[in-house]
């Protein structure tokens, strides 16, 4: 939760204004945590590198998590791993966002019979916003994935939602 | 009088930038320089030894695949030419041939990550992006072929998954006249960059001798001035039809074995590849690709290791047969596990951006530390 | 020089040690030798001037899957005694030979010596056959988990008869 | 001048000081900021063969809008352990160094922030700062990567204001003035006037001066790159070792402000060679003012000038950061102490012995 998220009990023009612009700062950068665990850390890489261009979006790698927006979780959780991801999630101040990257994250992918050590989904520790599959995502299916989030983000809303 | 000083632990990740994935350095500091590093790894043990022992054979190989994501069709190609051996298996010679060509295009792939990050490593970030730019490329010829971008799982046991597209010769010819430009280009920028040099010469020196006593293998071996290539000297499919040289560390800007002639070696390997690649694409015969494919692997009961000369070093694989459908173990000697277990003899009384340094130049593959 | 040339080598040198050759059906021969003094063929071998074996190139545990299998009624499996193997895979970067050295030792008392002393090679890959498969090497430098969490506590993985645990650290293992 | 004008126009002195003082951070400071960060990104996109950012507006211009809004609304983590109130001053302490600079540089002829005699002075003092606001904030974070980059920011500024003072000497020494528009004005006339071509010096002490200016220009550009902890000379943030330096624990807002003072701080410097060097805020071909006869319009183009000089420069240490890799900390160390500073001092003799002529 960022600032002001859900501090408005009612709707009006004002804050509907207020929400879009609110918004768009923040699906129009998204700054991902600079952070690759298998396979699909390379894709991630190629994504934001020369030929597929992160940066067009506004995403570019932060290396601290306090500085960061989304975490793409990008390869196999390992329990070795996930309580460290769990860790990095928590630094992360709000308004953040989580991509799971492949299969692995999604659900633990190839792994998931006999993978004694492999986490099968990111989603046990961490709250997951969008699911890319693939094995590995091509980076055109990773770039589908963050425009679903900012989808996503464009949607949200300062005013508290009743229950 | 000496000052007391503390000593310092600082935990350089599994989340760190350069720690190339997740690989845990716990360094022991006094002041910036290192008094000791431990390894930490194992956070991507995928398993991939009990998989081998649940599947068959040919499933294996799209787990192989995941192990070095780097050098994915390196892996299949070690991987199938055991079982074959297992196996007694003979393949036609097209087949060996489209799977050197694989190999080297994927060496120069992989060795280009390798280059391009120890590049943002030291701090260049635009090398990094331009060995990705050419590395696409790569890729391209690779999707054309497989249908996958990453992991291919191409080369099967007693073939590959099909012939090479039409167009492939003519466009890997086109890629190697676009190709040797740029690592000109990258040896412009980077490489006799006198930063560069300043940063990576003299820094991790590893003999000769301690580097066999360690069993690394690779270009890692080849840059402490050991002629060693698994290519040559424990020849495996068609490697020796081919004229290549083996570049070995001379110690240009400082001494032998250090982190610029672990760097200088790969840039040689590179140019070594192109020249396999092309000659490959002059030989290579007709035939067909998928006669020999076996219809079930059933190895009889015995055990055999057999290695091949991954981008990183010696890759081997031992596998252990009961004479079913499924391995009764496979282990595989993964080059970077064993490249990795020597960075604490090399770090010693350096810095910590020598650190970086220094596991930049090991390139490092997590996926194939932990398995 | 030949696998046979370097067991008569080695047979001359240490009588009892050597317990055989075998010679499989497909693949690689292996000389059998006893769990608790290979370390001394080890250095031996890496010593010695005609077969100066400097490099280990291999060290790979193995589950025999040979005692007495004790199936539980859910299908989950147990296996009573039986055997763990452990191979060496030599070569010599000089003189170009290789060789396999393989030992066997009970499941109930996996002790094996280390050979780090003689390659500082073996060290990781002993550790991981430890972590692994539960083989215990004698006199390691640093014979601690190294794939899996320190904190495991659920067993060898790799033994066939490993079975998972429900939880690891709150999170669940199973699909 | 400025300040007199808002003194008559408000008809107070404290109203006009705090106008004044704003002046330049809204005017200038702020749309700087915002245009370098996207600049930088363009650039080092275009260098690396891409196309940076291209879906916020045109082209991607509102970027950094975006960026610093988005920035404004995210949690502003203090952690248990840091050091409250050090952790929150530490980021205004480095703004304002950096910004207090901007009072003594004379955008144009008319104007100053503050016209004071010791400008030059006040400006290398007031910078340090700066390096107390960088220490804090290793402090205050308690965290490991944060206090390394603090030292080692700390040991670098330190060490780099030496050679930068020796070559502003070597300054001094031939215009004998420490105020900034003084010394802006020596400089009149056309480019060849300007310091590096050897000021107003005629005849013989003139060419003699001319590859000593060059050296000490070279040298003082160097050491100014270290102290905005630019690449080659990013140690202190070294995105490969300490994850992001002193600034690793900051969030939100409390970053925005260190990445905004790392960015006027890049202008400053670039300033204050553009002062000292390339004659400030003068044109170097006559003014468009003199020959339409328009004199209002003679300050505004200084100002142009002025600010393309200093973005030229400023282009010039984006450049730098694309292309070359990053020094290890003595190495850095070694370059001041065993190459600059013995260059700058000789500098200074050989140029001390020229005016002498």
């Amino acid at each position: 939760m960022g600032l002001l998220d859900k501090q408005f009990a009612d709707n009006n023009i004002i804050i509907t204004k207020v929400d879009d612009l609110l918004n768009w700062a923040r699906l129009s950068s998204l700054w991902q945590i600079g952070f690759g665990l298998a396979c699909c850390a390379i894709e991630m890489m190629a994504t934001s590198a020369s030929h597929y261009d992160f940066d067009r979006f506004g995403v570019i790698p932060r290396p601290s998590p306090r500085q960061s927006d989304v975490i793409i979780v990008s390869g196999t959780v390992t329990l070795k791993m996930a309580i460290r991801i769990k860790r990095l999630y928590e630094q992360m101040p709000d308004p953040k966002y989580v991509i799971s990257m492949g299969s692995c994250s999604n659900c633990g992918g190839p792994y998931w019979e006999h993978g004694y050590h492999v986490l099968k989904g990111v989603d046990r520790i961490i709250p997951v916003d969008v699911y890319v599959p693939g094995c590995p995502p091509r980076p055109e299916a990773l770039l589908e994935g963050l425009m679903k989030l900012q989808e996503k983000i464009r949607h949200e809303s300062l005013v508290k939602k009743s229950a | 009088m000496a000052l007391k000083t503390e000593e310092m632990t600082l935990n350089l990740g599994p989340q760190h930038p350069s720690t190339h994935g997740v690989l845990r350095l716990e360094l022991k500091l006094d002041g910036e320089f290192i008094v000791d590093v431990i390894p930490h790894i194992g956070y991507l043990h995928r398993c991939f030894e009990k998989h081998a022992e649940a599947m068959t054979y040919p499933q294996i190989i799209p787990y192989t695949d995941r192990m070095d994501y780097l050098a994915s069709m390196y892996n299949e190609f070690g991987y199938v030419v055991t079982v074959e051996k297992l196996l007694g298996l003979e393949v036609p010679e097209r087949v060996e041939y489209i799977r050197v060509i694989m190999g080297e295009l994927q060496r120069i792939a992989s060795h280009l990550v390798a280059l391009g990050t120890y590049g943002a490593d030291i701090g260049a970030i635009t090398p990094f992006l331009f060995c990705f730019r050419d590395r696409e490329k790569i890729l391209s010829l690779f999707e054309m072929t497989s249908g996958a971008r990453l992991l291919y799982n191409y080369i099967w046991i007693g073939g590959v998954a099909r012939d090479l597209p039409p167009d492939f010769l003519r466009l890997t010819k086109e890629f190697i006249v676009y190709f040797r430009p740029k690592i000109k280009e990258l040896n412009d920028l980077l490489t006799f960059n006198k930063i560069f040099i300043e940063r990576t010469a003299n820094i991790g020196i590893l003999p000769k001798d301690v580097a066999v006593n360690y069993g690394i293998t690779g270009p890692m071996l080849r840059a402490s001035g050991m002629k060693w290539d698994l290519r040559k000297d424990d020849t495996y499919s068609v490697y020796n039809k081919f004229d290549f040289d083996i570049p070995v560390g001379e110690g240009r800007m400082g001494t032998v074995g250090d982190c610029w002639d672990r760097y200088f070696v790969r840039i040689l390997e590179m140019e070594q590849s192109l020249k396999i690649i092309e000659q490959a694409i002059n030989q290579i015969p007709d035939g067909d690709v998928t006669s020999a494919i076996p219809k079930r692997v059933k190895p009889p009961v015995g055990q055999v290791y057999v290695r091949v000369e991954n981008p990183r070093g010696e890759l081997g694989y031992f596998i252990v047969s009961d004479g079913t459908l499924n391995p009764k173990r496979i282990k595989v000697r993964a080059p970077s596990f064993v490249n990795l277990a020597v960075i604490s003899k090399l770090c010693n009384g350096h810095m910590i951006a020598d650190v970086i340094a220094i596991l930049g130049s090991i390139d490092i593959v997590l996926g194939e530390v932990d398995r | 020089m030949t696998e046979k040339e370097i067991f008569e080598i080695l047979k001359e040198k240490f009588c009892e040690t050597i317990i055989e050759f075998v010679e499989a059906e497909a693949g690689e021969n292996y000389i059998k030798v006893n769990p608790l003094e290979i370390d001394k063929v080890c250095s031996f071998l890496f010593i010695d001037n005609i077969l100066q074996f400097d490099s280990l190139m291999n060290l790979s545990a193995v589950d025999d899957a040979n005692g007495e299998k004790k199936t539980e009624e859910d299908g989950s499996f147990e296996y009573i005694g039986g055997t763990l193997s452990v191979f060496y895979h030599l070569e010599s970067t000089d003189k170009r030979h290789k060789i396999t050295l393989g030992t066997t030792v009970e499941k109930d008392k996996p002790d094996v010596v280390s050979v780090t002393d003689v390659w500082e090679h073996a060290n990781w890959h002993e550790r991981e056959a430890f972590d692994l498969l539960g083989i215990n090497f004698l006199n390691h430098p640093d014979l601690r988990r190294i794939l899996m969490p320190y904190d495991w506590d659920a067993g060898y993985p790799l033994r066939k008869d490993y079975k998972d645990p429900d939880y690891y650290q709150g999170m669940k293992v199973p699909y | 001048m400025i300040f007199d004008f808002f003194t008559k126009l408000t008809g107070s002195e404290i109203s006009a000081s705090i106008i004044s003082a704003l002046l330049p951070l809204f005017l200038f400071v702020l749309p700087f900021a915002l245009i370098a960060v996207l600049l930088e990104r363009k650039v080092s996109a275009h260098i690396q063969d891409r196309l940076g950012p291209m879906r916020v507006g045109y082209h991607g211009i509102l970027q950094t809008l975006a960026d610093i809004l988005k920035l404004i609304q995210k949690e502003d983590i203090i952690a248990d352990s840091n050091d409250k109130p050090l952790f929150n001053i530490a980021p205004v302490l480095v703004f304002a160094g950096s910004y207090a600079v901007f009072a003594a540089i004379p955008f144009t002829s008319s104007y100053i922030g503050s016209n004071i005699n010791l400008g030059l002075f006040y400006i290398i003092g007031i910078s340090g700062i700066v390096v107390i606001g960088i220490l804090m904030a290793g402090w205050a974070s308690n965290n490991k990567y944060t206090l390394l980059g603090a030292m080692r920011s700390a040991a670098q500024l330190i060490s780099y204001e030496i050679p930068t003072l020796m070559i502003v000497v070597t300054i001094l020494m031939i215009t004998g003035t420490l105020n900034l528009n003084e010394l802006t004005e020596m400089q009149s006339g056309f480019f060849w006037n300007w310091m590096i071509f050897g000021g107003q010096a005629t005849g013989i002490a003139k060419i003699l001066l001319i590859p000593f200016m060059i050296v000490g220009f070279v040298v003082i550009y160097i050491s100014t790159l270290a102290e905005v902890n630019r690449t080659p000379f990013d140690i202190s943030e070294a995105e490969s070792e300490l994850v992001s330096g002193y600034h690793t624990e900051y969030s939100g807002m409390k970053f925005a402000i260190f990445f905004l003072a790392e960015y006027a701080n890049m202008f400053a410097v670039s300033a204050i060679v553009v002062v000292l060097f390339f004659g400030g805020y003068l044109s170097p071909i006559g003014y468009l003012g003199n020959t339409l006869g328009l004199p209002w319009l003679i300050p505004v183009e200084q100002l142009l000038w002025f600010t393309f000089k200093g973005v030229a420069f400023v282009l010039v240490q984006m450049w730098l950061r694309w292309t070359l890799p990053r020094l290890r900390v003595d190495q850095l160390m070694a370059i001041c102490w065993k190459y600059l500073i013995p260059i700058a001092f000789v500098n200074l003799l050989i140029v001390g012995l020229i005016t002498l002529i």
